[in-house]
Parts: structure tokens; C-alpha cells; sequence
């Protein structure tokens, strides 16, 4: 067992942090708000250049073929500046699915490798409150030698930058089936709309758009175990964006504490915020060390890994609310503004958590298994 | 001991509820609702102040002869409650509940005729210019001075947090007219035209998308010496009268029970497999768990309200209205979150007129997270949630 | 609305407190644990001579029809010294159903109003957890000209001490009874035992014990509503007692924090602890304020009474936990020792919470109303 | 970074287990099992050791040259852990993990010769003598004073949360032996006969009933100057690296998991509507949270023994240990009593032989409380929950 980073990982951070720091300053992401769909294309550019869209795919099939490790030490890096680039839809979950269909996509997995496309997953539904593994309004149905896709989808995450769609939906005899869909298809219309943390998303009206039958990427039971790996590798990284969006206030808030002055002395003399400090840390390093615990069940069965995750999104949705409000509050009055970057990983936070499924939910996950 | 209303507040709640009902406007209602206070029309305030008005209702608390009602507190409690869970927008607060109250009490004859109607009839909006940059909850500090030259103060400085300040007309500043003494006894209190030259309004942009609290820079601000109000130097005396004035405001018992049955509808409404959110445990529990919290804290403010002789000081039981009304407007508004799940976290624009009209998102939706992130500001303003503290270890229990 | 003391109160309140912390003294506590029934003779007889047990009976059946609010006023000044005696069981739940019963029991009122009697009420069973109005395994059933009572209770409060036990039982065609039982009858076994704060309780098992017909106090739908009633008042003055307890804390701990020196100052001067000792004035406040909530709803309906009383009993449960808890915590070593205050506070605090229903139990009154 | 234990680890766990499936004898787990470590008989800790030191595993954790295993952190973990799995007592840790390493590393080899093969061989207990009555948490008050005449320290002072005193036989104290110098230079560490003339020891009776923590009072106590550990002056040095020994230690992580699984073991048994607890949502979630917490903790702790590089100070890593792992194991054991309900409140006598044996009560019910009640102190004894967020506050953070 050994917690330090490899060679590799250190390598990964070290480039991921110079890049991330310069880069993804606090004003430049509160200009992106004002992007078409949020995506940085620079940034973009440079994280095919750095590698990043290539770590987790084979290596036969072209791709750096990291660990979940890597990929955890990469998001915990991003989540450290509040990144909220398509990277996780595109260059964890995506390729997943890419790599592991029944006939995997080379073609577009090298595209992706060099910054020319991009994948969104589009399955959650109306009326649906954290989505399990079936779809149950969206079908697939034959439609000469294609088939028809149609239904409602709602909050697809990273969609309005993506060139490339994955679509679940219902299909006769199978079950259920995983699609690929070029973004600008027609027959489909598209509501995208920001998020807290200024990703974006969409909601999705497929109006009977025809497809390919090669467009299927996987169909029954092994499409949805493949859907779920990749949602839980997905959540896997997104915990760990978590962890260092947290380890970040840490950083924030302690150079705060003794830069701002309050009746005469810096407000960190105040024994009742050290204390608070002292939760923040405590549950912070918690988190980290539930995160390791995720990353040491990953590959396990579906069964523990999908408990060991859930146990990891616990303590870490819980660390999160309160490191972001107590983060907040020892801030007073700036803490709520724009302008710093305090109510950043606030809004980060709250996001990741939403997205990767509540409390409830993992509790709900952990008490079934 | 008695624990229950008078017959005649019952009445009068039908009463309030039956004149609410016909006098506010559709629209601003609908506004109050699916948006809250600050992203619908910001004029709807001044707009149902002036229909109050006509009742006589828009400063009910204040005395007979200044406009006011002579309703009893429970009355006044009632009325309130009311119009929140009409939803209702508020009265400009700095007028009504703020500076106005000053006025009357420690003002010239002047100043009552000249401002005291415009309260009222919610002509315009004041800003409250108290907290600078740099002294937070520590008024002692304050540097924005006031220099007397001839018939006018010159003043110069900063004011930060200032609510309101882009769209009023007038503020009340709190500036310190003589450095020479203790710190406390040095401050006065200006009413300040916010049109004046050499004054500079910056609206800061907020957690949630709003920006309706600003920094205001005053440059050489030359205000007439019959704009200062009681006596110089008395400042310190007026705003302390002020923050005591509305001793159970800060437990925000009107809007915690609003909320709390807006997270009881989301979660009758909100499935899960087939089955409402208030059915589920989890769920239901949390509900119940802040309902006890919403109707401890209404029994506590009509402790208050009623007088009763309390066992510790008084200051000290009004911080428990602030520590739990504010904690409670928190975890109210998280659950609202947690109910709608990854629904709660689309970022709607904060301008009511530029909102998508989907259905797939409920209205409550549209809401519910610019609500969730500004309450993250209601353990900090008017005192941070330690300073109470601090007061209750000190009032209460000499620590 | 008024909540200062009422004449009849203050007076009810300045004598209980006088008696109370003259007589429960902490080594006078302690030294009842080793009475055979935990009952405090001489303490009785001054509650029968201060009026306390002819409070709650209706002045028509001879006693002093003193309100809820009398009863939940004298209730808070017991807590405040921890006193366990087996009040509440005859003074308030007994009294209630002795006068609703079918045929009031004026005689035996009588004889509790002098102190020469005492009720508990038996209606727990085994395997389950917060009783509601049914018993379910032990019966009554028609023998010659009385009945003949079997089965097995358990948990029977105040039972080792009383004089006349009330006894639940499944009633054929009647589906419920209430049965009046002396408590020395033969046909029953029973084992005593102490709770936490020094009270006691017994399992009793009924192994067709006979009785009279008229030891039948109610039946039907009047007995279950009877025995709610009976039993939310009961939990009401357990509140009450509760919130005694906690205002107690508050003395004893912010007098410690003035007394006991650490690194040269008074502790209290710690803003840390300072801090703890506000939490626990606000929800102790709160708690009072939440007993006074459920005192406005005492007489309204079943379905009000009830929920107004879970409310209330969710935040004190709540306050009591972090009260008794931070009140040791502010200890240090001694507040784990039996021989100051706060540790039988806390064991106080535990043991209502624990007889009178806890959070789960509330919560799901609240939910399902 | 690699997150698997060897390989070997897994069958040095089977080896573990089985040798302890072998060796305990059924009595003595019956009785931690149901009563917990200090109901059942104190002197199954001495007894269990002796059976541990047959296979050289009293001390695994010491150096092999003074009879200890060579195993590394993560075996020593894995062998602590399956230990109190199986509910085996724990050895007398005052002698195994405290006072032992300080003789084997700054003691005389008349030390290590006479007290070493006792501790391996759990001959007697050993007395913690630290704390002084009005100290608590602030050692270099210490006012026990140890003064020298000719061969023997003449002692005089008084000790308080003496754990053990009163069965035990030796006891490691530290006294002041120069009043001079600033006050941690002054202390000294002393090896004392608890049997010793002028020793009265007085036990504490509990919360829940024990008393097995103790005040000593030590009057003009001759103690011979070879019973002197290390050097004159050097106490607060040695009590440091005693304390420092066993960083993971306080996170009490073997307790956590069986009181854990104690829970979930309840929460299955416990019916509600005829459904057991462990399906009610409200306590499934319950368990669930407390799950991930005891889990990351324990890998926390793994942290810790893997030596990873921390981002941040050690010492306030292992402050996390003991804030989190004694709080959980206050929340574990609430849990116990929440889901045992009414049933949780009965007083059993402390004794074990003093108690009835009803099939109305589940063996569980006998010990919830009186574990419950005694975890109030892990927050406090070891440096308090307020000391240790002020040390991470200073060395996490330099506030």
C-alpha cells in the first residue's frame, strides 16, 4: 500500500496544476460565462496536448491507458480551480463506453484523443429523480436497416459543447441499448442552459431522428453494466474534484483567517474560527481518505464497487457542505459575493454534489447492497 | 399563563387575509412567488407600499400620530405574517422599519414633514450606509467623516453592503463628526441625498447572481447641516435604537414558515419510485425536524412579543431568534435543494424577464437555488452568527 | 397570550423549589438507589401535603383542577434536580384515567391525593418498541363473574413502587380494556429493576391473574382514548421535566466555567467554550419555547394534541442530547464522574427521552399526521 | 499509488484469526462480548497476555531484541484489529504500549531486566500517573513533587484519572524533581511501587457504574533513586514520546468497527412494525452514514501507517484520528441505544456475576448504556476535543 504519488502521477500534477493555475484564473472563468456553450477551446487544445483525453483509454486502443488513480490525481487537480470543462463527459465517461462497446470506436476515441470531439451522455429523464441504469420513455424502435430514436431527455450534462451524443433508450427485445449520436443531427431539439457552476447542459426532444444501425454501441445487460461502470467512474472523478475544491478552501480561507484584520488583530486569533478550521480540516482529510477507499474497491465487482463508492460519496458530499459553508462564513460579507473565490467552490461543490447523485441517494445505494 | 390567542386576533387575521386578497396585484404576487423578493420587479415594493397606504397599513408600528395603527404587537405579528404568506413583497425596510422609526423620535419638525410622508407612501427607496470596508460587525471603527464647513458636512469615505444604494434616493449614514473623542461618541447621523455629486454607487455582484448590495464611495459630499439627525455626536446612540427597535425581526419567523411549506409542497410533489418525497422517511423526517425548529422559534418570538419576564437578558433571548431564525433559513433552504435534487442546480438568469419558459422545470425550480446560495448571507449580516454568540455567552451568563 | 406565572404558579413554583433543593440533594439522590423500591417516603408525604397530587384530579372528584400549564410548571422544577419519583405515573397519567374511567374512582383518588396511593400504568409488550394504543399479546378474558388477565408486560414504569397498577389487555368484542390491579394480587411475577436516572420499572408477567368485573376501568374505543390522552400528558410533564433539567445545566455549567481554571484564567474565558455554552442556551430556549407550543395544543383534539406534542418532544429530545452531552464535555474528566451534577443530568435527560418516545418515533407521528 | 494490501496480508489475517480462534479461551470472549472490557473480570487482560506472550505476541509492536515481532505497521494493524473482532481483552496497554517502550528506550538495563519479561508476561497492571486534579489538559502545571534524600525521591502529591490504580502494582508517575527551572524542565519520570507506604488510592465511581479510573495520593512516598527512568529533568521528554508512540492510537478504529457492526447487528434483530430496523430508512441511512465514516477513517489510519507524505503537519494528521475516531465513537454508541429504544435504558449492576438473566432482555441491552455513557469521556480524556482542534488550528493552519 503506498499513498505518494508515482513518478507518472507527480508528473501528471505538477503539469495539470502550472497549467491549471495560470490558466483558470478567477476572472477568466467568470468570462466564460459568457461563452456560446462554456467550452474553452484553449484550454481544451492544451489538455489534448498534456495528454489528459488520453489517459483513461487502453492502451491498444491508442490511449495512455491510466489507472483510476491517475485520473482521480488529475480531477482532484482541476477541482482545485473550480475547472468545469466537459473533461469528465468527454475523457472519462465517454471513452468508457467508446472502449467498451461490442464493437469499440477507435476512430472517434483518436478523435477525442486530439481534441476533436467530444461526448456527452444523455439519459436521465423527466420525472426521474437520480437515474438507475434504465431509461423508461426514450425508445429505440427498427426503422428500416436504422432505427428511430424518440422521447424526452432531461439534464444531460456537458451536451451543449458536445459533438458526439451517447443516448440510452428502451429498445424491444433487448431492454435497453446505448447509441452514438452526432450532436448536430437533426430531429432532435435542444434546450442548453448553464448550471451553478457554469457547465452546461441540456434537455433533449428526440423527434422520431433516425440513426445507423452500427450506432448501437451496446444492447442489454452488458450495455447497462457498461453504463454503470462508466457513471461510477465518472462519480469516482468527480469525488476527487470534490476533494480538491475542498483542499483548495483550506488554502483560501487559513490565508484569509490571517490576512483580515477585525477588531484590532487578525480574525485567526479568534479561537471560535480556528475551531472552525479544525472541522474543515478533519472532514477534509476524511474525504481524501474515502476517496482512496472508492479507488481501492474501483475495480472490483460491480456490487462493491458501486457500495465502496457510495460510502466515498457520503463522506464526501457531507465534507463538502460543510467545508463550502463554513468556508463562507469565516469570509463574513465577501464570502457571498462574486468577486471571490470562496463562493466559487461554493457553487462548485453544491454542483457536483446534485450531479453525482444526494446523500439520499448513496444512503439509499449503501442500505439496499 | 396563557398560551392561547385572543378571539379578536382571529378576526383580525380573516380581516388581513380578506383586504391582501383583493389589494395585491396578481402580477406582484405571482412575482413574490416564483422568484422571491429580489429578483421580481424591485418597484413592486414601492408599488404595494402605496396600496398599503391607502389603508393605512404600510407603517402600522409606528405611533397613531405618525401614521401608524395602535395594533398590539400580536396584531402587528399577525399582520406580518399575513402578508408573507401571501406573499407579499416587503416595505422598503430602511424606510419603514429603519430610518423612518429615527426620524419620528429623534428628528427635527422638519425632517418628520419633509421625509415621514415619502415613507409612507413608499416614494422611494433609502439606503443604509453603516458597515465600511474592513470593520465588519465592528461599527466602532467607522472612518467615513463628516467635516463641518459653514452650513454644510463634507464627507468622505466608503460604505460597503449598502443595500439598495442603485436605486435610492436617500440613505442614512452613520459618519464620524468628531475623531477627537471616544470612538463611540464621535458618530452622527446623516440623512444623505444619494443623487448628490461626489457620490459613486457600485452594485456588487452577488453568490446568486443578484446585485442588489453595493459599495458607495463618497468623495467631497457636501450635505446641508439640517440633514443631520437629533444631535451630533448622537449616532451611535440612534443606531443602537434602531437594531433594538425590532427586537424579533432577525428570527425572519415569517419567512421560515413560508419556506418550510414550500418544502412540505416540493415534497408532496417531488417522486421518487412512485411515491412523494413526504412519504419517504428520510424525507420526512427532515421535514418534521424543521417544523419543530419553524414553530419552537414562532413560540419564541411570541415570548417576546408577549413581554414574558425572561429568567436570562433580554438581548440574549432576541440572539436566539437570530441564531436559530437565520440557521433555520439555511437548512430550510437546503432542503429545497435536496428535494428537487440535480433539478436544484440550473442556473436560471436572475432577471425575471429573461427566463426560458420550460415545462419541464416546475416553477419552484426557477427559484430555489438563487434563495439556497443568498442564504448562505444570513448568518453574517447584522451580526455573524459567532458575534451572536459572543453576545449570548456574555449577556447570558456574564463569560 | 401570557407567559409569566400566574399567582397559583408562583406559589405552586417557589414551594416545589424550596422542597426540592433542600430535600434532593445530589448525596440524598444517590443514596436512594439503594432503597428497595427507589421510593422516597418522606418526600411523598410532602408532595401529598404541598398539593401535588390532588393537582391534576378535577376539583369535582376532590382535587385542584390545576391546568397543564400547573402541572408542566411544578413538572420543569422537579427536573431541575433530577427527581425520579414516581410522580408523573400516579399525579398525572394514573389521576387522568382513574377520573375518566367509565366509573370515576373517587375512592382511590382519595387515597392518592393523601400520598397512601400509587399508580403505574402496565401496558408495554415485549418486542415492541414505543407503544401505541394496542396491546397485543396479553388478554382478558371472561372467568365466572370477573375475568382472568394473562400474559407477559414489560417495562412497566413506577411499578416497583406502586400501590394499584393499571393494566392494558386485549378485551374479545371490546378489542380493548383498561383493568384496575392491586398491586400485591396473586397471579402475577414480577421483576424489578432500576432505569438509568435512578427510577424504577418491572416486567410483569400474568399468569391468569383473576379480578373482579368492575376492576374494569373503560373499554373499547373510550379506554385507547383515554390511555392516549393519558399517556400524552404523561409525556408532557416528562418534557416539562426535561426542560427543567436543561435550564439546570445551564447553571451548574456556566458556574464551572467561572470557577474552573485552566492555563492561569477561568475557562470560560475560552471562546470556544463560550461558544458551546450559546448553542446550549439557544436550544434550551427553544425548548421551552417548543413546551409552551405543545401546552397551547394540550386540550385541542387527539390528532393536534399529539403532533403539537411530537414537535415539541422532537426539540427537546434534540436539546436535551446536546445539552447533556456539551454539559459534560464543558466538565472534562469530572463531568464523567458520579459524583458531580451534570453526569445525573445527563442520565436524566437520556432516560425521558428514551421512556417518552425518541426522535424516530416523533418523526413518524408528525409524518404520518 | 497503490490502494491494495499485500498479498501476504491476507493470509497473515487467516493466521491471526486462527491462532486467536485457538487461544481465547470461550469464557473470557463471552464475557467482553456481552459486557465489554471493564465489566467483565480485569484480570482476563492479564491472563489473555500470558496466553499471547506463548506465541511471542504480547508485544508484537517492540523491538525484536526486547521480545517484539518484527511485523510491519500494516501486520500490526491487521493482528489488532482481528484481535478485537474476536473480542479478546485488550492487554494492560499502560505496560504494553506506554510505559514499556519509554524503559526499553531511555531506561537502565536493570530496568529492562526486572520490568520487561513482567509487562510481556502481563504480570500486574501498571498505573498511568499523569494528570493532577486542576490540570487537566496543562502538564506543566504539574505540582507532584519528588524530592531527593540520599537514595530514595521522597514523594508527595496527588494524581487524578489514575487508570487502574487500584489493581495495580506498579504504577509510571511524573513528578516534579526541580521547582527551579522552567516548568518542563523539571519533570521527571518515576517507576512506583503502587503497594508503597503513603500511597492511598481512592476509585472514582463512574457514570456508568465502574470506577476504575482512581485519585492517588501520594504522602512523603520514599522511592528508591533507581526506580528513576532515563534522566533527572527529562519526564516531559519521555511523556511526549510515549504520547507521540502510537499515532493511530486514537482513532480507536478496531472499537469503531465492532461497535459498528455491533449496530448493524442490532439494527437486523430490532423489529418495528415487523420489519427489522436495518430496512427502516431513517436508521438504514443512519448506518449508512456511520459506515462511511468508520470506513474513512480506517483509511485514515492506513494513511498514517503507510507513512504517507502529508500535505500538512503529522501531528495534526493524527489530531484527525482521535477528533473523528472519538466522535464516532460517541455517534456509534447513541445509535445503540436509539435503535434498542426503551429497552436501552434499564440499569444493569456493573458486576457481571450480579446480573439476572432474563430472555426478555437481549444480551446486547446489558452493556449499550453502560458503554454509551462511558464514551462521553473519549472526547475528553487524551487532550480534549477543544485541544485538539487547537492543536491543528496551530499546526495545520499557524493560526
Amino acid at each position: 500500500m503506498d499513498f505518494n504519488y508515482s513518478d507518472l502521477q507527480r508528473m501528471l500534477l505538477d503539469s495539470a496544476e502550472r497549467f491549471i493555475t495560470e490558466h483558470f484564473t478567477l476572472e477568466h472563468r467568470r468570462s466564460l460565462r459568457d461563452s456560446a456553450n462554456g467550452l474553452d477551446e484553449v484550454a481544451w487544445a492544451t489538455f489534448a496536448e498534456l495528454g489528459w483525453l488520453a489517459l483513461a483509454i487502453p492502451e491498444d486502443l491508442g490511449g495512455l491507458g491510466g489507472t483510476q488513480a491517475d485520473i482521480a490525481v488529475l480531477a482532484a487537480a482541476t477541482g482545485g480551480k473550480c475547472v468545469s470543462q466537459p473533461v469528465i463527459s468527454t475523457a472519462v465517461l465517454g471513452t468508457h463506453i467508446l472502449s467498451g462497446a461490442t464493437a469499440p470506436r477507435t476512430e472517434l476515441l483518436e478523435q477525442i484523443v486530439g481534441g476533436a470531439a467530444r461526448i456527452a451522455l444523455v439519459h436521465g429523464e423527466p420525472g426521474e429523480r437520480y437515474a438507475g441504469a434504465a431509461p423508461r420513455a426514450v425508445t429505440l424502435t427498427a426503422d428500416g436497416d436504422g432505427f428511430a430514436i424518440s422521447g424526452q431527455k432531461l439534464l444531460a450534462l456537458d451536451a451543449p459543447s458536445a459533438t458526439h451524443l451517447i443516448v440510452s433508450a428502451m429498445l424491444e427485445g433487448e431492454g435497453f441499448a446505448l447509441v452514438l449520436v452526432e450532436a448536430d443531427s437533426a430531429g432532435m431539439s435542444v434546450e442548453n442552459y448553464p448550471l451553478l457552476d457554469g457547465s452546461r447542459a441540456a434537455d433533449i426532444r428526440f423527434e422520431t431522428l433516425r440513426v445507423h444501425g452500427d450506432a448501437v454501441l451496446a444492447t442489454g445487460k452488458k450495455a447497462e453494466a457498461l453504463l454503470m461502470e462508466a457513471l461510477d467512474r465518472a462519480t469516482l472523478a468527480r469525488l476527487a474534484q470534490s476533494v480538491g475544491s475542498m483542499e483548495e478552501i483550506l488554502r483560501i480561507c487559513s490565508a484569509y483567517l490571517k490576512e483580515r484584520q477585525q477588531f484590532g488583530q487578525p480574525i485567526g486569533k479568534f479561537q471560535a474560527l480556528q475551531h472552525i478550521m479544525a472541522d474543515m480540516f478533519v472532514v477534509t482529510h476524511q474525504a481524501r481518505s474515502a476517496l482512496y477507499q472508492a479507488l481501492a474497491h474501483a475495480e472490483l465487482s460491480a456490487a462493491e464497487r458501486s457500495r465502496a463508492l457510495s460510502l466515498a460519496a457520503i463522506t464526501i458530499g457531507e465534507a463538502g457542505q460543510l467545508v463550502s459553508r463554513q468556508g463562507i462564513q469565516l469570509h463574513g460579507g465577501y464570502g457571498v459575493t462574486d468577486e471571490y473565490e470562496i463562493s466559487h467552490h461554493y457553487r462548485y461543490l453544491l454542483t457536483l454534489e446534485k450531479i453525482s447523485g444526494d446523500l439520499d441517494y448513496h444512503m439509499s445505494r449503501v442500505g439496499q447492497a | 399563563m396563557d398560551f392561547q390567542f385572543d378571539d379578536n386576533l382571529v378576526e383580525f387575521r380573516q380581516m388581513v387575509r380578506e383586504a391582501v386578497k383583493q389589494d395585491l396585484p396578481a402580477d406582484i404576487r405571482e412575482g413574490q412567488r416564483r422568484f422571491g423578493g429580489n429578483q421580481s420587479d424591485p418597484h413592486d415594493s414601492l408599488t404595494w407600499t402605496k396600496i398599503l397606504a391607502k389603508r393605512g397599513w404600510s407603517v402600522p408600528h409606528w405611533p397613531v400620530e405618525y401614521g401608524g395603527q395602535n395594533w398590539s404587537p400580536m396584531q402587528l405579528f399577525v399582520f406580518q405574517d399575513e402578508l408573507t404568506r401571501a406573499f407579499a413583497p416587503d416595505t422598503c425596510w430602511g424606510g419603514t422599519h429603519m430610518c423612518g422609526p429615527v426620524i419620528y423620535t429623534f428628528g427635527s419638525e422638519a425632517q418628520k414633514e419633509r421625509f415621514l410622508p415619502a415613507i409612507i407612501n413608499g416614494d422611494f427607496y433609502w439606503a443604509q450606509g453603516f458597515s465600511e470596508p474592513g470593520n465588519g460587525s465592528d461599527l466602532a471603527n467607522l472612518r467615513t467623516s463628516a467635516t463641518r464647513k459653514g452650513d454644510v458636512y463634507v464627507v468622505n469615505g466608503q460604505k460597503i453592503w449598502t443595500s439598495c444604494a442603485w436605486m435610492a434616493e436617500w440613505g442614512f449614514f452613520l459618519v464620524r463628526t468628531d475623531p477627537t473623542v471616544k470612538p463611540q461618541r464621535g458618530i452622527s447621523f446623516l440623512l444623505i441625498n444619494m443623487k448628490s455629486p461626489g457620490i459613486t454607487v457600485r452594485r456588487i455582484p452577488q453568490i446568486n447572481g443578484e446585485a442588489e448590495l453595493c459599495e458607495v464611495f463618497l468623495d467631497n459630499v457636501e450635505v446641508p447641516v439640517e440633514n443631520m439627525v437629533g444631535e451630533e455626536g448622537a449616532g451611535w446612540t440612534y443606531a443602537k435604537f434602531l437594531l433594538d427597535h425590532e427586537r424579533t425581526t432577525s428570527s425572519f419567523i415569517y419567512f421560515n414558515k413560508r419556506d418550510l411549506r414550500i418544502a412540505q409542497d416540493i415534497a408532496a410533489n417531488q417522486m421518487l419510485d412512485g411515491v412523494p418525497l413526504s412519504k419517504h422517511p428520510r424525507f420526512q423526517g427532515r421535514l418534521a425536524q424543521l417544523e419543530a425548529e419553524v414553530t419552537a422559534l414562532e413560540w419564541s418570538v411570541l415570548r417576546v412579543l408577549a413581554n414574558e419576564q425572561f429568567q436570562y437578558n433580554e438581548t440574549a433571548a432576541a440572539s436566539v431568534l437570530k441564531v436559530a431564525g437565520s440557521r433555520l433559513q439555511q437548512t430550510i433552504s437546503e432542503l429545497h435543494l435536496d428535494l428537487l435534487g440535480a433539478q436544484s442546480i440550473r442556473q436560471f438568469p436572475f432577471e425575471v424577464h429573461d427566463r426560458p419558459n420550460s415545462p419541464l422545470w416546475p416553477d419552484v425550480t426557477e427559484n430555489a437555488n438563487q434563495r439556497a446560495l443568498i442564504q448562505r448571507a444570513s448568518t453574517i449580516y447584522g451580526g455573524t452568527m459567532q458575534v451572536q454568540k459572543n453576545i449570548i455567552a456574555k449577556l447570558a451568563f456574564d463569560l
